[in-house]
């Protein structure tokens, strides 16, 4: 185990000074996300344009360093990709979570993907592995529009 | 399977109880616990304690993973289809009374029916009873047929159009039936009705296999099946799980509390209201492990010829009346001596370490219909022989000496 | 009092935890276990096993012995008058939603009205929510106040004609506050309502005694009293548990049954269906043996010494905050640090050996209140030392360097 | 433990030829007895005349040798006592199969005492007292008349 491999700079950096944060105006997608466990939550908000394009996104919540860094890098890189790459890129950030070791997909540029491989270090700490995904899952389920809130319970 | 082996895992059997060898003979009741049991719930409470499921430090995560790792033992072990399907309780008594609790809640209107056998325990009796109090819903009762077996033929004859739920025995804890729960549930799935089981004593004896039964519902009393007190599992369908309502409310059942409402927790925490019954699940893997080691087709071929060597001692023996003649018989031999009252019958035989159980059993409706107020078990465990047959025969006869019969 | 000869007897502290010296403060989640009451386990399941109060053979009858046992010990340990008003669960979330069950069955009308505090964990929330579903029941919250403790008067301001029921903690688990329950129940008394006393962590931090509290129900929790996972105790005064029906049903809690017609049996037999757990019954007096062995006296004034030692070194760290500054304050430390999420709190100092819990600690409506999503618990046992704190206290300091503040 | 001291010549020709088995007529006091543990039951029926003397007693019911043996027993001594003897015969039963080396009452006669002690038996038998106490407890709650159910789990 080793902390410093959990709380790297980055995340950090991003915990102290999420970006995103907030409520995007003129969003038409949104979903909500709770941890049980611990009270943290998360409410995804986005824009998918005509394009199918995420034109706008932010999040509003509250969590630990790990949650808020997560949810920040999330909404960073997601922005501007289409509805598909942007569902790619939540499978394959949860996958390595839960067990690849490296993040398979052509989408994202090298240092987006070194940004996102700090989160990696939940991997050494199960119960934190909830927080890295919760904003993730939120996401996805605000994509598809489902309505259903997200529990990270299980 | 070499039965001297599996003794030697028990360390009961190294005691004498008031000078004798303990002839086990109430395992319907409560099995005895292998060693492996015992020692895990010791090195977990000494090594490894925490609370499950709610701290996030070492102990606690790994606490929590061991207990999942037991819903998961069981999951396989009983073959259900998914992990959450498994809900710890405290027993197989409140397993059937939260299934009776949240139908009662969320589909049982007055008037409906509740099909039940006369072979039910009170634990899969009362707490429907408890709905025929608050919502006025009936319930009726299978008839046994003159050797103590319910034939499907008897179910189908009460089946209306009111019938909701058949709750129902998978082996009778006195007569030894075991009931064809897989054609049962046909029937009953192909008339929209819920089928809940009562496996406490399918749990030890027979093979579970809850994709093919197909059931709704099976209740599973853990200390039966050489686990530790104070546990139960409740396998419910999904689907089932998903739409009742939670049965007992509490921490770690909860998704999001506000001072004007509530929502419930995801499965299987919906079910699992407060602290659990933590080390016992964690032990529980290990009985799991006993039983897969030696595995449940030879125990049955065990149990079967002790059943068979015991029917057959028993018949011979005149004055003993043998109570029931199922087709298919697990694990339970129960009985009456002419002249002798089942207490006395328990304590003669107890007087030399044979230790079985007298009374109604907790079937009082079933001692009814067969016109007895009380009889005398003997029930098995994987760890009995023949000789503890014999023995329980000698007793028997010694009875009838003392009565002077 | 000697705590190193205290800390010897919990076998947990031998252990390293990923190379650490166990500093275990999350004991009111659940305490470890002394070795008296898992030996005590280990020799009834290995020696003297049997079920309960069914069977009549020797076995049978000792661990029946042996368990009622533990009534009249508890009995004795919390000043109960009979001990019929002794009541095993399987933990005091059961008991609760035990009495808020019953009551709702026997004496609840629509528009009644429960009154709760905000400093309720769930499981003193829920069960009266679920009333409030089925049966159209209000629910009032008595607020804190600055120091997270609850005056009588912000009580009796909530009291209308419409209070059937106060619902309340003896000492909550995340401000520590000790609440006035003689106090309480003298004014609920003198309006005609129900006292219920959520016990959980009066249980291992405060005297109890029943008779001088008064109060009508009082629940407890075995496992954070150095006694084994699932189990309970509700303690209940004769008068209501006579008069309210019964909870779960089953096994050993009828009188006769009938196709037709159920009548119960009398307590303690009435509110224990089923197969209780057995061997942790049995144990707990081991754990009832043990704090009699040291002395609540001994075991308040040496936790009151760590808790005013805890609340000054943490008041001496900056952007440490305590939550809460109740006037009376038992086994609890709650706070938070400026900057640094309870969770990465709990992460850090679990690296060295530091055992806390963070979140909501099953009371979200009190985290509302104060207005954070969760805090960081620090609490006691009798067998924490200064030094414990010292190494919480550097812990956090570390959690400072870390987020760099 | 001794089978022989609880399973007495005396009580085995009660438990097998119970005395005042039936339903007495012109009864006017009644209780019945249960054992929820066994379904043991016990239906006590009694005569008190206008002076307050036991005119007729019997009971219904079926159990074990001991429980039936006693009932036998009982009915046998209580017949013709006045109902304060009765009271007192009750009482010094129970003390003595509860705790008292010997009966203390001065109502029985010698031979009467000597076939009550033979119930004492059960005393080494902690799960069959309430076999032998059940037809008393029941007698008492008949006597008193308050129709209560006895049952005698605790
Ligand atoms: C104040 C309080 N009430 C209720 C509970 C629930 O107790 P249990 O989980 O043992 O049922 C707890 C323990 O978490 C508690 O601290
Ligand atoms: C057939 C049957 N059902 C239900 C029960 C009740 O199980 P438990 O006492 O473990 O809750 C038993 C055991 O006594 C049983 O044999």
């Amino acid at each position: 185990m080793n902390l410093k491999e959990l709380y790297q700079e980055i995340i950090l950096e991003h915990g102290k000074n999420p970006r995103n944060l907030g409520k995007t105006e003129n969003f038409n997608k949104d979903a909500k996300g709770n941890n049980p466990l611990c009270g943290d939550n998360v409410h995804v908000y986005l824009k998918l344009n005509d394009q199918r394009k995420v034109e706008d996104i932010s999040f509003e919540g509250s969590g630990c360093a790990i949650s808020m860094a997560s949810a920040s890098i999330m909404t960073d890189l997601i922005k501007g990709k289409s509805d598909n790459e942007a569902k790619e890129i939540i499978e394959d950030f949860l996958g390595m979570i839960k067990e690849n070791p490296e993040l398979k997909n052509n989408i994202l540029k090298e240092d987006d993907k070194t940004k996102l491989m700090c989160l990696s270090g939940v991997k050494q700490y199960p119960m934190r592995v909830k927080c890295a995904t919760l904003s993730w899952h939120t996401l996805l389920s605000a994509m598809e529009n489902d309505g259903k809130e997200i529990t990270t319970e299980n | 399977m070499n039965i001297n082996n599996i003794r030697k895992e028990f360390p009961i059997f190294d005691e004498k109880i008031q000078n004798n060898d303990l002839v086990y003979l109430d395992s319907a009741n409560s099995s005895q616990k292998p060693k492996v049991v015992l020692d895990r719930i010791n090195d977990f409470y000494s090594k490894q304690f925490s609370n499950v499921g709610r701290s996030i430090h070492y102990l606690a995560v790994a606490a929590t993973n061991l207990y999942e790792n037991t819903r998961t033992s069981v999951q396989k072990y009983i073959n259900a289809k998914d992990k959450n399907e498994i809900v710890f309780t405290k027993g197989a008594t409140e397993a059937l009374n939260l299934v009776a609790n949240t139908l009662g809640q969320a589909i049982l209107e007055p008037n409906d029916e509740i099909l039940i056998t006369e072979l039910e325990h009170h634990s899969n009796y009362v707490p429907w009873h408890f709905l025929r109090k608050s919502k006025n819903i009936k319930i009726k009762f299978a008839e046994i047929n003159e050797d103590g077996d319910i034939p499907i033929e008897n179910i189908e004859k009460e089946i209306t159009d009111k019938t909701k739920v058949i709750a129902i025995t998978h082996l009778s804890n006195v007569t030894g039936a075991v009931l064809p729960i897989k054609e049962i549930t046909q029937l009953a799935h192909s008339k929209g009705i819920v089928v809940v089981v009562d496996g406490c004593q399918g749990g030890p004896h027979l093979k579970l296999d809850m994709q093919d039964l197909d059931c709704d519902f099976y209740a599973i009393s853990c200390h039966k099946m050489y686990g530790p007190t104070g546990l139960g599992v409740l396998y419910g369908k999904k689907k089932w799980l998903e739409q009742l309502p939670p049965y007992q409310g509490g921490g770690g059942m909860i998704n999001e509390v506000k001072k004007d409402r509530i929502s419930y927790g995801e499965l299987p925490n919906k079910y699992e209201a407060g602290t659990m019954a933590t080390a016992q699940v964690i032990a529980f893997d290990q009985s799991i492990k006993f039983l897969e080691s030696i595995g449940i087709d030879n125990i049955i071929k065990h149990e079967k010829e002790l059943i068979e060597y015991g029917q057959e001692i028993l018949k011979k023996n005149n004055s003993v009346k043998l109570i029931g003649n199922p087709k298919d018989r697990g694990g339970v031999l129960s009985f009456t001596v002419e002249g002798v009252h089942p207490h006395d019958i328990a304590t003669i035989l107890d007087e030399t370490g044979v230790a079985i159980r007298a009374g109604h059993h907790c079937c009082q409706i079933l001692h009814d219909k067969l016109g007895i107020p009380a009889s005398a078990r003997a029930s098995l465990g994987v760890y009995n022989t023949k000789d503890d047959l014999d023995k329980l025969n000698e007793g028997i006869n010694n009875c009838k000496k003392i009565f002077d019969l």
